[in-house]
């Protein structure tokens, strides 16, 4: 797994790319974190359209960085899902529980 | 017909990647569609994480086969090791709580296959997934 | 690491296909690049093929396996079988003569790999094709 | 596998798709053979381009096909080669040993 953070404004973009699964979440989980440690009253995006695949470790971690977001009073979104992660946050009943865009631009704007 | 494939690793989170591509590849041999290939991938890859983070307890070095074959109608895989049993069985199967962060391996597992089975005995335990696939047609 | 496949399939043409399906995805799983998973499909191809003609005389329901690994820097597969044992390593390597229409597959085979190995012991017959490839980065 | 003929004048083309290895290509072979006995003079083209592989089994099968038509006056081509089987007949020496055309109409024309 690869994980880039570029920063617009107050926004910052965490960039994946590569499989989530039980050995790449930590991975991932450390970047949003750190991002959100840093980040108070802003917006955490992350763009997952380099992502091909995710399982419920990745669904886990997930929810681990929108519950670590909610407490810190930052906005947390997801961008630019594939169709296989699509259909596991729809599986696990979560595609609501996220705010999900189209794409990283959508998500920067909105 | 005998045509089967067995995936050999040891109980390492990195390995989930290799199981995947290989039983995706295997499932849509045995005559698999894409979607029902794909359900397998997704169900194989949460048993076998749940064999190394519950059956293994994290250790990384533990032998884990799967094994992929055709069973009438059916696509069957199997995923044994010799580690923990557990009620895999009576776990809960309703869909989780939202913003519980684990618990949903074996949701997501049953609502991705037919049939699902589970039996430990003699130390070891096995996890039957099958799925419904499209009636070979000749030699497949 | 251990990470491995093992295909089992009866002794029948019609599943060469599905070897061929399966190694490709294992042999690139393991590190193989697509020259060198090609490579290996096409020797595997060749080999199991043999053993069915000569090994088992045409008989369609024997047992053969195949098994894929990582060994060192090679991508290594056995093609192990219990079937008759010919004197497969001096049969000659020259290039098959044009217009033969026979005689190419142990021709074949060592074109298109870097190891080749045969032994015959206690009525099973194991051949050995391995495949250099690029040195695994992490977990691979 | 699938083998179709088709004819154009003189020229009888046999269309074949799919793997040829050890459990096709006496298929490819009985196809090819029925057209070259029905055939004396004129030419036969074996369109390959729907064929991404073949083994020694199918080299084999278009050796004895060569054969058959040059016992029987009849020119014999091969047409639309995809990578796979071109190396195959690299490998083995043969590409030389037969007359090998790009495309379909190329080889009917030639
Ligand atoms: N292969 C297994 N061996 C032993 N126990 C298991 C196994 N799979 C699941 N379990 C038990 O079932 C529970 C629910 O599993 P699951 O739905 O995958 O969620 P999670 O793994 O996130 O806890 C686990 O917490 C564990 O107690
Ligand atoms: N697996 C095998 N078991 C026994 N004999 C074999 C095996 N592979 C090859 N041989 C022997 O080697 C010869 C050459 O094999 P090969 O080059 O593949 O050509 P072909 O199969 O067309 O004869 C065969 O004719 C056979 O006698």
């Amino acid at each position: 797994m690869r994980v880039d953070t570029v920063h617009f404004g107050d926004v910052a973009v965490v960039r994946v790319e590569g499989d989530a699964d039980m050995a790449t979440s930590p991975e991932l989980r450390e970047a949003v974190f750190d991002v959100i440690g840093a980040r108070a009253g802003g917006t955490v995006v992350v763009n997952l359209s380099g992502v091909p695949y995710i399982d419920s470790s990745a669904v886990a971690t997930l929810i681990e960085c929108l519950r670590e977001a909610s407490s810190g009073s930052v906005r947390f979104r997801l961008a630019g899902l594939n169709d296989g992660p699509l259909k596991v946050l729809r599986l696990t009943r979560l595609v609501d529980v996220f705010e999900v865009h189209d794409s990283e631009e959508s998500a920067i704007r909105a | 017909m005998v045509a089967e494939v067995e995936v050999r690793i040891e109980s390492d989170p990195r390995r989930l990647r290799f199981v995947r591509a290989v039983v995706g590849r295997s499932c849509r041999a045995l005559g698999a569609g894409d979607e029902a290939a794909e359900a397998l991938v997704l169900a194989v890859n949460e048993a076998v994480a749940n064999v190394m983070r519950h059956a293994y307890g994290g250790d990384v070095d533990q032998p884990i086969r799967i094994r992929c074959r055709r069973a009438g109608d059916m696509v069957e895989v199997l995923i044994c090791d010799h580690g923990k049993s557990g009620d895999v069985l009576s776990e809960r199967i309703d869909p989780p709580d939202e913003l519980r962060s684990g618990g949903r391996g074996l949701f997501l597992i049953r609502s991705l296959v037919d049939e699902f089975e589970f039996r430990s005995k003699d130390g070891s335990n096995r996890m039957h997934l099958r799925k419904r696939v499209p009636v070979l047609a000749g030699g497949g």
